[in-house]
Parts: structure tokens; C-alpha cells; sequence
């Protein structure tokens, strides 16, 4: 056992480029396959993410175009009745579960890290396990797609429908199996990000100093930890249902159909704020920063965060005002579903209040803003309307509805991240996106959106149902539909546009320099892109806005090992130091262990006795994951 | 009509479709549609306000120092605004759902009837406490304008949604349960419904007809369609009949008054006097009817009436035959 | 151009393992208990769901024997004896009671499992009869499930401790967390043995 | 080769319903094809299988779970018995229901003895029925008067 204090560390001793050297051979992920596979570094697995979410949201788009096509003009014949269910359910599922909650997670791995001042996430390993299992559900959906057995019951799957009379085949279970996949990865990466947040941000940045986008992480993260049990539970139960004949949802044998609307909504609307809310993490942000000054109100902020992540979990039975539930139980939701409004109300004003006190920069990722307050306020005024129970029981799946969540998607959470890319873009490639192509984008982006969506709500009062392969003519709906279906290829140029704009900066955009927008964040502080170890030494934080309180030198916190993955850890509420936590080394085992964990759960599709004998060669991959291998650095001695 | 008028002067102009919301055929509908003209001013008036607020935000002249005190005032003001607005909102749906449980307060018993939602079909049934006077028909509606409507609505398969947005809200039919839904048309006309809850293949072809018409028209309909269906008299139209009894038509389709009481498929009973065909997909005309006995799979593909080989002369003698079912 | 560094601080003499709220392996055991716990809380709202719907609860059978189910939990609280001592011990850093307490705690782990078997086979009911037998299997094999990756991790657990890996700061804190999760899969079965056994006679 | 009268009697089958077929791929189409076997599912409720033949397990009618078949356990021949009935009960359906709804009912009462492809049987209907989940029963062997009919198990 070496003794503790001859251990190599970083500070006054050890600095510059000898330690840039030192700490590189001891974080760096070296070219090689193996290395690849092995990595547990939170950018690349990050990046992976982000790319691997954005092709999932560039596929379901292309079925979106694909729906828009048929539904241009009445009774068209151009898509099948079974080819369209399968189409605009994999529409569904993929923007829900494939795009929508993975990207903001995707963005979270690969910033918080950097925002907080730490060198990686909390479980490195367990973050590299979420990325292999959902690319294999993402995989596997879509081969199944494909293959003709792809999910034709809605992204939502009612049952008795999608139940094992009423949807034959294996169609439905591998939606169901899809479902476990994602939720997996979403609530293994929660966990690192809470356990990132409350331990490991840099001394001196107390709850109250950490930027919104964290707390809007933190908060996204206690979501997904209390709603996607619920799913899971769901379609487990749907799964048995289908393959071995358990009773839950069958009517006749005392199963009831709501007992699904209830589990899947109890998870569904919260859903929709986890995919939101990372949205208003980015809009702060980019506020913050090209407004030159901190966001207006930033206890109010939080709170109205805190309190819209509480809310959600209140008010899922709005999607079920058209069941025939007992009417005062009815009007509860519509009260909560309507004080929802009250936080995203406050935020709105907050961000123009940003703008309005400081000197704004009108920049793209400004842009992006502009058309997030412009939308998501009329898709959050739609939803008020849906709020209440005789509008929604006039509203309730029509294509208003179809209108209202693509304003508070699209707008709520794709506007910000396109934004968002833009703004940190320079952060992940060391280079600056083209800024005119930027502004382009977003005009053409804002005029197609609402150019395909709004008709949508008068075409919603009209009286076309949602979910319909055709429909037919002479009632009113035609121009409309004509209408949708053009302004859905301007909004699909748009982002063409920005998919050109980012393949063309990657080579030549103009260097960025580590602070190319004079940010106030950490991650403006090191690099771009940031090396292997994110920062050389932990940086300590004095204010709101890191960069801009301290204009001088950084101060800095030294004396973490080099010769060994090390992280700072610090109290929850003032982020105190309190220990050095050795981070987990590069493993193979991950990736091991989610093959293992693929091969059971499509097993279990076609036998339930895959999950018994699936469950071994996945025990040993997760056992050999968490031994530790003897060729480690040496330990500290053991007391100290 | 006064308040009508005005809703239908708001930016949804053209509006007053067979099958739109905004049309208010309906006590209910148009009770909900005053509502939606109440939310549309309210919401309208504060988007307008964050439009305001965000264009001065940008467009105004920097000047430093200015006060940070005297925006979180305003901030508290537009709390309390909002709190004001939904607060106001949330009355106004309130009292709206209060209206229209009340709606057919005061007026004559309701009509009793019990819709059963299958998979792309309605099945309806006009309820009575007298056997004689119970009507079965399927995917059109007679109603008398002015008289309240009480349907118990049931689904055989899986879940359904029975809407006729002129009429009033739309209320799911659930496997295992019953709902129901109160209607109370004022407006005589003809007006559509459709399934609102994705329900499988055909979701978008499982339409019905709603005809609302003076009281005396209705029971004049009703009395004619109680009557079992007419013998039939010449030689050919005897064939005709033969031909259907004895096919697999009479095992799934019922026609009172004769041997086939098949309930799979809906009732075939004044099958011609009715608008359209396969729930709301066709006009019903000679031409529409044949096209679908002979290949229903082209026009409604998965739907569960079979593709029954006929010659011509059998497609003729049941086209035939049916066409004097009014 | 990068910024200078100031030094204002050194992290050498901080430690490299901590028991409790300053380990992150505890935010991650108890992150993952919370999953798991609104995992059961949305089980038993089923099998309340479900109840409501019917006339006569259980249907179709009588309800699961009380012998097994009561032995299991009998054992389960037993096994918290040890479960206690080895968490003092783990945060004492003793290797040799640690050692003996993991393998205790595994032993009890296999017991249990062994009556976990008696139980399903006594529950009277097939979980494809109706919607009462088949809430009331997923509530038991939820739970077993969580009984049996808490055994393997024990024995893992106790297998490392015996290995020279055994002595770093860092297993006495994965032991005691381990410990902390036994005490979650104890406390989620007490509910669930007062709903299975209880509730269907009581109700 | 002079056509046996079973593949004369397939002959006429396959021109009644406008299927092409070469000999054997209805059989294989209809018992692997989960879609089909579900509208034989929602055929056997509709047309009242289950007040002779229960849920498979037999009433007043023979059991159509178990591995003994008076009039033979290929599928073809039990959509043979389906349209042509049987004597003392089974009655003809061949003006009641189309060809291929005869196929359909004759997949789905060979999928209640396992007789059809593993993954294309549903585990149970949305009805009343007491019987084993399809995906769990064990494959019953065709045996006609005694004697196993090679021919009929999958």
C-alpha cells in the first residue's frame, strides 16, 4: 500500500500541460474498437446518445411525412388501413420513447457533468448500460417495423384492443417489449443524474447557485424515477396477458379495460412534463446567456419547476374525462390541470423579463426562444381549454387535440432543443455552427410548424377524429388537411436545413475558442471540446454565474489523484467537499450485460421461460460488471 | 339564434359542417360551444398580453439601472392575473357542466334508446316497456327535434367513443361497463357521428347517421319501421327472398319478420330507406349496394363482412331483394 | 484564451469512502428503492383497483394459505437480526464479523426462497383463472423477485469480502447498503403478506 | 397420377373459393397465421361453437382439445366436417359461413390442441372460459380410431 500522501495529485506541484499529459492517460478512451465499446465517459456515451435520439426523431419525422401524404387529400388509397395504423403508431412511439425522453437525457449526460465542474457521471458504467439497452429497444422496434410486426394498436395500445383477442400476432408484444427497453435506460440514467446533481457539483455551488438547467434535470430525473414504474407495470401485466394468459384486462373474467387507461396515464402525463421540462432547462440557459445577464427570479423559477414536476403527477385522469367516470372526480382534475398553467405561466413572464432587463443578443439559439414563447404559449392555452371536462368531451381525440400537443412538444421541448444544439454545438465539436443558415432555419422552421399545426385545431372543431387512415370529402376538412400536409414538408426542410447546417460546420464552421458566447456556466470554463478529464482542477464557485462573478483567475480546488479516475464528491445543500469517490474505469461489461439483457427480453416475446434462463448469462454479466478487477491502481490503505 | 349567430362570426366562420362542433344542433353542443367562445376570448386576451410583453422586451431602447423591484411587481400582478383568469375559467366549466346536466330539465320523459359500438359498426336500439314497440336498427338515428334522448351506450369488443359533435360531447363505450349520454336536439337536419377512440382496422369508416326531424315525421318513421318487412309477391322477388334465406346472409344479418335473425352483422330491417351504407362509408344507392355485397373487403379492408363468392344473378336476386327493404 | 487557475483549496485529506448520505452509492441503492417502491405501490393500487370491481373477493377460490406466507414472514424479521448486526458491523469496518454476518444473511436468503416456493405452490389459485389470481401472482413474484437479486447480491457480496478485495473502504460501504436495501425488501413484504393473506379475509 | 377423392374434393375446395393454391398452402397459411386464427377465435364465439363444443373441452359435442378425432384432425378435413357437417349432430355450414370463415374456425380449433404454429395461437379470448391458455398447452398428436395420423401433426 503506497502511503496516502506520496499519491501523484493535481495543484501547485503538479500543473499545465505535465498534468494535462498525466491526466489524459488516466481518463482518455484510446481509438481502438474494444476501447469504444468499453467507454464510460459521460461525452461520448453522451454524444452517442444525442445522435442516436436525433436519427430516431429524423425516422419518426419521415412517418409523420408518410401520414401527412395520405391524409393531403379524402379517401385517399395511397397507404393501406393496417399499413397506417402501423405507421402512425410507430410515429407515436418513436417521438414519445425513442426521441423524446432519451434526447433530454442525451443532453443531460453530456452537460451536467461539465455544468456541475465534475470529471464524470455518478455511475459511469450503469449510464453506458442505459445507452447499449435503448439502442437495442430502438433497434428492435424498428426491425420489427419493418418485418411487417410492428405495433398497430397506437403508441398508447388500449386495451381491450390491443389485447390478446383483439391484436393477434406479436405486433403488440413488441411494442410492450420496446417499452421495457426504454424505461431501463431512462430510469438507470435518472438515477446517475440524481446521484450527479445532489453529489458532485462543485464546492461552493449550494442548491440555490446551481443553473436552472440542473435543477430542471434533477427535477426531469424524480419524475422518471415515479412515473416509469408505472408503464413498466402496464405493459408487464399487457405481456402476461398476451402470453400466458393472465386476466387483468379481460372483462369477462373480472380484468377491467381502465385498469390500463389509469397505470398508462398515471405515467403518460408525466411523460409529457419529462419530455418538457429538460425544454425549459435549455430556454433558461440560452437566456441567461445571450441576454448577457442571470435569469429574472431565479427562486421563482425553481419553484415553478418543482411545483409543475408535483403537479403532473395530479392530473392524468384528464385524459380520461370521455370514460364515464363519476363527474365530481372530474372536476378535481380540471382544477389541477388548469393551476398547471400558473408555474408555466410564470416562467414565460421570468424569460421575457430576462430579455427585458438585459441586452439581448439575437442570435439562433435566441431565435429558437422567441418561437418557444410563441408556441408553447398557444399550446399551453389549448391545453387550458382541454382542461375543462364538457370542452375535452367536445375536443378529446380530435385533431385539436393532434394540434395542442404538437404546440407544446414541438414547441415546448424541439424548439429549445434545436437551440439548444446551436448554443452548445460549439461546446461538443470546438466548432461555431453557420449563424444566417441558423436564422433561416428557425424562420422556416416557426412558418412550417404553424403552417402544418394550426389548420389542425379548426380541422380538430369540425369534427375529424384522430387516428383515421382517410376520411371523406365534402365535410369541411379537405383545404385544411391539404393545408397540414404542406406546411408538415416546410417544417421537414427546416429540419433538413439544420441536419445540413450541422454536417457543414462540423468541418468548416468557424473555431470557437472555450467561450465562444461569453457564458456564464462551468463548461464555458474549460476546453472545446473539453478534454477527456472535463477540467484540471475541481473549480470552486462563488455566485449564480461561475464565469461571470469571477472575471479573473478561476479559483480552483486541487489535490485529486492523477494516477487514478477520482471525482470530488460535496454536500447536498452547500456543496460542501466531503470525500474523493473513485469513478468506475472503461468496461466491457455493460455492454455484455445489455446484449444479455436484449436476449431475454426478445426471448421472453416468444417463451416465458427466456426470462428464467435469460436471467443467468445476465446475473454473470452484471456480476463480473461490479467485481473488481485485480489489476486495478492500488488502493488507498484501508484506514485512514 | 342571436348568441349562434355570434359564435359563428368568430375566425371559425365556416363552420356549421354535418359533423363540427362548432355548429350547436344541439342544447348540449351549443352550451359547450358559448363555453369555447368564453375560452377563446379569455385565453386570446392573454396570449395577446405575452405577445405585448415579449415585443417590447425585444424591440425596447436599452437603458441601465432600470429596476429590477419594479419588474417583480409586475411579476406578482401577473400571477394574480393568471390565478383571476383560471380561477374564472375553471367557474365558468363548472356552472357549464352544471347547465348541462340540467339541460333537459323541465321537458317531456326521455326518449330511451341503447347504442352497442362493434367492431366498425353501431348497433341501436330504440328501448320501450313495451316488447311490440322495441325498434333494433343499425348506424342511423331518427330523433325527434326538441325531445331529450337518454342512450345507455355498451361496447361487445373493444373500446369505442359514441361523439355526434352538432349534439353534444362524445362518451366512450367500454367492454364491461355501461355509460351514458343525454341529447336533446333542437335543430331539425340530417348530421353525422363518428367512433372517436382508435378501435382497429376500420377505426375511420364507423360513421352514423343522425336525422333529427319534427316529432310527428319521427313517429311516423317509427310506426313504418316497426312493420315487419313485405313479403314478398312476384315470382322473382319470391326467388330473391329464397336466394337470401337460405345463404350465409340470413346467418349473420337479422330482417323482422323473417327467418334471418342473425345478430353478428347489423340489422338489415328498411336497410334501403337509410342515407348511407357500412357505417357511414357509401352513399346508399343500387349501385354502392352492389359494389359492396360483392367485394366489402376493397372498400372496408379487414372489416368482418366476408367476400361471399356469388354469381351475377345471386348478387342481382340479394341486391334485389334488399332494395325493398325501405 | 483559457482562463488562469487561483488555488483555493486542497481535496487530499478528504477521505475516499464515507457510510450513508455521503456516499453516492447510497443516493444510487436508494434511488433504485424508490423506483422499486412505486413499482409495489402501483402493484397493491391494482389489487385494490381490481377489488373494487368485484362482487365477492377472492373469487374463485379461498384465499392463499397462512401457514407459509406467515412462516415467510416470521423468517423475513428474524432475518433482520443479523441484517442489523451486519450493517453496525460493515460501518465499523470488521472484517471478520462482516464475513460471518454476509454469509448468515445469505443462508436466510436461501430459506426464505425455499418457503417462497412452498408459498406459491399454496396460493389456490392458477394466475390464469381470473383477474384476482392473476394481481395476487404479480404481487408475489414482484416481491421474489426483488428476494432474489438481493440474495445473489449478498452472495456476491460475501464471495468478494473473502477475496483480498474484500479489505477497501469501499465494500464495507456497498455491504452496508446492501444491508439498507434487505431492510426495503423486509419492510415491502410486510405489506404485501398484510394484502395477500390478510385483506381477502378481512375484507 | 389419378387425383385421390381428397385431392379432387381440394380441387373444387380451392376453386369455390378463388384461392390458387398448390396443394398444401392453405394448411400452412391457416395454421400459422395469427390473424386468421384470431377470426376463427371471434367466429367460434360468434356462431355458437360453444354451446356443443364448450371451450374446447367438449359438451353435448366431441372435445376438440384432446388428441381423438373421429373424422380426422387435418385441417382440411376439419373444415371439411365444418361445411359438410357430420352424422348424429354436427350440422353443415356451408351456406352459414364463407369458405375461407370455415378455414379460419378450422385453425383456431386445431390451435386448442396445439396444433398450430407456437407463436400464432392468442393466450386466451376476452370471454369466459376455463381452459388452459393457448400458449401453454402441450401439442396433442392426431390419432384417428386409435391410430396416429402422421400427416396432421405439425
Amino acid at each position: 500500500m503506497t502511503a496516502a500522501a506520496d499519491l501523484p495529485r493535481d495543484g501547485a506541484e503538479l500543473r499545465g500541460e505535465a498534468l494535462h499529459a498525466r491526466l489524459s492517460r488516466t481518463w482518455d478512451t484510446p481509438g481502438d474498437l474494444y476501447a469504444r465499446l468499453a467507454t464510460v465517459d459521460h461525452k461520448i456515451v453522451g454524444q452517442r446518445y444525442i445522435v442516436t435520439a436525433f436519427a430516431f426523431l429524423l425516422l419518426g419525422g419521415v412517418l409523420a411525412l408518410i401520414m401527412r401524404t395520405q391524409l393531403a387529400t379524402p379517401d385517399s388509397g395511397l397507404i393501406s388501413a393496417d399499413r397506417y395504423n402501423q405507421i402512425f403508431s410507430m410515429h407515436g412511439t418513436t417521438m414519445m420513447f425513442l426521441f423524446a425522453v432519451p434526447m433530454g437525457e442525451a443532453m443531460a449526460i453530456y452537460l451536467i457533468p461539465l455544468m456541475l465542474g465534475t470529471r464524470n457521471i455518478s455511475f459511469p458504467r450503469l449510464n453506458a448500460f442505459s445507452y447499449w439497452v435503448y439502442l437495442a429497444g430502438g433497434i428492435m422496434i424498428w426491425v420489427a417495423f419493418l418485418l411487417n410486426v410492428g405495433p398497430e394498436t397506437g403508441w398508447f395500445s388500449y386495451v381491450p384492443l390491443a389485447g390478446p383477442e383483439y391484436s393477434a400476432g406479436k405486433r403488440t408484444d413488441f411494442w410492450a417489449q420496446m417499452i421495457t427497453f426504454t424505461e431501463v435506460s431512462a430510469l438507470a440514467t435518472s438515477v446517475s443524474l440524481i446521484a450527479s446533481i445532489l453529489k458532485q457539483r462543485a464546492p461552493g455551488m449550494a442548491i440555490g447557485r446551481m443553473p436552472l438547467f440542473a435543477w430542471a434535470m434533477l427535477v426531469t430525473s424524480l419524475m422518471v424515477v415515479f412515473a416509469m414504474p408505472a408503464v413498466m407495470l402496464a405493459s408487464s401485466f399487457l405481456i402476461a396477458d398476451r402470453l400466458v394468459g393472465t386476466q387483468f384486462y379481460n372483462p369477462t373474467e373480472g380484468g377491467d379495460a381502465l385498469l390500463w387507461q389509469h397505470l398508462f396515464w398515471f405515467f403518460g402525463h408525466p411523460e409529457v412534463y419529462i419530455i418538457f421540462i429538460p425544454g425549459l432547462g435549455f430556454v433558461s440557459q440560452i437566456t441567461e446567456t445571450f441576454c448577457r445577464r442571470p435569469v429574472f427570479a431565479y427562486p421563482v423559477m425553481v419553484l415553478a419547476m418543482v411545483s409543475i414536476g408535483l403537479l403532473a403527477f395530479g392530473l392524468w385522469v384528464h385524459h380520461m374525462f370521455a370514460t364515464g367516470l363519476p363527474r365530481v372526480g372530474y372536476s378535481f382534475y380540471t382544477a389541477a390541470s388548469m393551476m398547471i398553467a400558473l408555474p408555466s405561466g410564470l416562467q414565460i413572464f421570468c424569460w421575457i423579463a430576462t430579455m427585458w432587463l438585459g441586452r439581448p443578443r439575437f442570435d439562433a439559439p435566441l431565435l429558437w426562444v422567441l418561437a418557444f414563447i410563441v408556441t408553447f404559449v398557444m399550446g399551453g392555452l389549448t391545453g387550458v381549454m382541454v382542461a375543462s371536462v364538457p370542452l375535452d368531451l367536445q375536443l378529446h381525440d380530435t385533431y385539436f387535440i393532434v394540434a395542442h400537443f404538437h404546440y407544446v412538444l414541438i414547441g415546448g421541448m424541439v424548439f429549445p432543443l434545436l437551440g439548444a444544439i446551436t448554443y452548445w454545438f460549439p461546446k461538443i465539436t470546438g466548432r461555431l455552427m453557420h449563424e444566417p443558415l441558423g436564422k433561416a432555419t428557425v424562420a422556416l422552421g416557426f412558418v412550417g410548424f404553424h403552417t402544418a399545426f394550426f389548420p389542425m385545431h379548426v380541422t380538430g372543431i369540425l369534427g375529424m377524429p384522430r387516428r383515421v387512415y382517410t376520411y371523406p370529402a365534402g365535410m369541411g376538412w379537405d383545404t385544411l388537411n391539404l393545408v397540414s400536409s404542406i406546411g408538415a414538408f416546410l417544417f421537414a426542410a427546416a429540419i433538413l436545413l439544420f441536419v445540413l447546417n450541422i454536417l457543414w460546420s462540423l468541418r468548416r464552421g468557424r473555431p470557437a475558442g472555450p467561450d465562444p458566447w461569453a457564458a456564464p456556466t462551468l463548461e464555458w470554463a474549460t476546453s472545446s471540446p473539453p478534454a477527456p478529464y472535463n477540467f484540471p482542477h475541481i473549480p470552486v464557485v462563488t455566485g449564480h454565474a461561475p464565469l461571470w462573478d469571477e472575471p479573473g483567475d478561476l479559483p480552483v480546488m486541487t489535490g485529486l489523484r492523477v494516477d487514478d479516475r477520482e471525482l470530488l464528491l460535496t454536500t447536498v445543500m452547500d456543496a460542501d467537499p466531503e470525500g474523493r469517490e473513485a469513478s468506475a474505469l472503461p468496461s466491457i461489461w455493460p455492454l455484455i450485460a445489455a446484449i444479455a439483457t436484449t436476449i431475454l427480453f426478445i426471448g421472453s416475446i416468444f417463451t416465458p421461460w427466456a426470462v428464467v434462463w435469460g436471467a443467468i448469462p445476465a446475473a454473470a454479466a452484471l456480476i463480473a460488471w461490479f467485481w473488481p478487477k485485480s489489476g486495478d491502481v492500488p488502493p488507498e490503505p484501508v484506514i485512514e | 339564434m342571436r348568441r349562434r349567430a355570434a359564435l359563428t362570426a368568430l375566425p371559425l366562420g365556416g363552420c356549421a359542417g354535418i359533423q363540427s362542433a362548432a355548429d350547436g344542433a344541439g342544447r348540449h353542443a351549443a352550451i359547450v360551444g358559448d363555453l369555447f367562445t368564453l375560452f377563446l376570448w379569455i385565453t386570446g386576451f392573454f396570449f395577446l398580453l405575452v405577445l405585448l410583453f415579449l415585443g417590447w422586451a425585444i424591440l425596447r431602447r436599452r437603458s441601465d439601472g432600470t429596476a429590477e423591484r419594479g419588474m417583480a411587481v409586475t411579476l406578482a400582478g401577473w400571477a394574480g392575473l393568471i390565478t383571476l383568469g383560471l380561477f374564472a375559467l375553471t367557474i365558468a366549466s363548472f356552472f357549464t357542466d352544471r347547465w348541462l346536466a340540467a339541460a333537459s330539465a323541465g321537458r317531456e320523459p326521455p326518449l330511451r334508446l341503447k347504442v352497442t359500438a362493434q367492431q366498425w359498426w353501431w348497433q341501436i336500439e330504440y328501448l320501450d316497456p313495451l316488447p311490440a314497440n322495441r325498434l333494433r336498427t343499425a348506424n342511423v338515428i331518427h330523433l325527434p327535434a326538441g325531445r331529450p334522448v337518454e342512450i345507455s351506450l355498451a361496447a361487445e369488443d373493444v373500446i369505442h367513443s359514441f361523439w355526434v359533435p352538432n349534439l353534444a360531447g362524445k362518451q366512450d363505450l367500454i367492454p364491461g361497463r355501461t355509460t351514458d349520454i343525454q341529447l336533446l336536439p333542437t335543430r331539425v337536419g340530417r348530421f353525422r357521428g363518428q367512433c372517436a377512440e382508435f378501435c382497429g382496422l376500420q377505426h375511420a369508416h364507423m360513421a352514423l347517421d343522425i336525422i333529427v326531424e319534427p316529432a310527428k315525421d319521427f313517429a311516423a318513421w317509427r310506426t313504418k319501421a316497426l312493420a315487419p318487412a313485405p313479403a314478398p309477391q312476384t315470382p322473382q322477388q319470391k326467388a330473391d327472398y329464397a336466394y337470401f334465406m337460405t345463404h350465409q346472409c340470413a346467418s349473420c344479418h337479422a330482417i323482422s319478420g323473417t327467418p334471418a335473425q342473425g345478430t353478428i352483422g347489423p340489422d338489415l330491417t328498411g336497410v334501403a330507406g337509410r342515407l348511407s351504407l357500412a357505417a357511414g362509408t357509401l352513399p346508399n344507392n343500387r349501385a354502392m349496394l352492389q359494389g359492396w355485397i360483392a367485394n366489402p373487403q376493397t372498400i372496408k379492408p379487414g372489416s368482418r363482412m366476408p367476400t361471399i363468392k356469388m354469381s351475377g344473378a345471386e348478387l342481382e336476386a340479394v341486391t334485389a331483394y334488399l332494395e325493398t327493404l325501405s | 484564451m483559457m482562463r488562469g487557475w487561483r488555488f483555493t483549496g486542497d481535496a487530499a485529506p478528504l477521505p475516499t469512502h464515507a457510510f450513508g448520505t455521503a456516499s453516492l452509492t447510497w443516493w444510487g441503492v436508494v434511488g433504485f428503492m424508490l423506483i422499486e417502491g412505486t413499482g409495489f405501490a402501483l402493484a397493491i393500487a391494482s389489487y385494490f383497483f381490481l377489488m373494487a370491481q368485484e362482487k365477492q373477493w377472492p373469487s374463485g377460490a379461498l384465499p392463499p394459505d397462512l401457514l407459509w406466507g406467515t412462516i415467510a414472514t416470521v423468517v423475513m424479521l428474524l432475518s433482520e437480526l443479523p441484517n442489523i448486526w451486519l450493517k453496525r458491523m460493515a460501518e465499523a469496518e470488521r472484517i471478520g464479523p462482516v464475513r460471518a454476518g454476509l454469509v448468515i444473511v445469505a443462508l436466510f436468503g436461501v430459506a426464505l426462497l425455499v418457503i417462497r416456493g412452498f408459498e406459491f405452490a399454496h396460493l389456490n389459485i392458477g394466475w390464469d383463472r381470473n383477474a384476482y389470481a392473476s394481481i395476487l401472482w404479480a404481487l408475489l413474484l414482484l416481491h421474489t423477485v426483488h428476494l432474489l437479486t438481493d440474495f445473489v447480491d449478498t452472495v456476491v457480496l460475501a464471495a468478494l469480502m473473502f477475496t483480498p478485495h474484500g479489505l477497501e473502504g469501499r465494500r464495507f460501504v456497498d455491504t452496508s447498503e446492501n444491508a439498507l436495501y434487505w431492510h426495503f425488501v423486509v419492510l415491502s413484504w410486510l405489506v404485501i403478506y398484510a394484502i395477500i393473506y390478510w385483506v381477502p379475509r378481512l375484507g | 397420377m389419378v387425383p385421390t377423392r381428397i385431392d379432387a374434393h381440394r380441387m373444387a375446395l380451392a376453386e369455390a373459393s378463388g384461392f390458387r393454391p398448390q396443394p398444401d398452402r392453405r394448411i400452412d397459411w391457416f395454421e400459422s397465421n395469427a390473424y386468421e386464427i384470431g377470426q376463427g377465435q371471434q367466429l367460434y364465439d360468434q356462431f355458437n361453437c360453444s354451446t356443443c363444443h364448450a371451450n374446447g373441452g367438449g359438451d353435448i359435442g366431441p372435445a376438440l382439445m384432446d388428441s381423438a378425432w373421429t373424422y380426422g384432425g387435418r385441417i382440411d378435413q376439419i373444415a371439411a366436417s365444418i361445411r359438410d357437417g357430420r352424422p348424429n349432430g354436427m350440422p353443415a355450414f356451408r351456406d352459414t359461413l364463407t369458405e375461407q370463415q370455415i378455414w379460419q374456425i378450422a385453425g383456431y380449433v386445431r390451435s386448442m390442441s396445439g396444433n398450430v404454429a407456437r407463436d400464432a395461437a392468442s393466450s386466451r379470448g376476452d370471454t369466459m372460459a376455463n381452459t388452459e391458455p393457448l400458449t401453454r398447452i402441450r401439442q396433442e398428436p392426431v390419432t384417428v380410431a386409435g391410430r396416429v395420423d402422421r400427416s396432421a401433426t405439425r
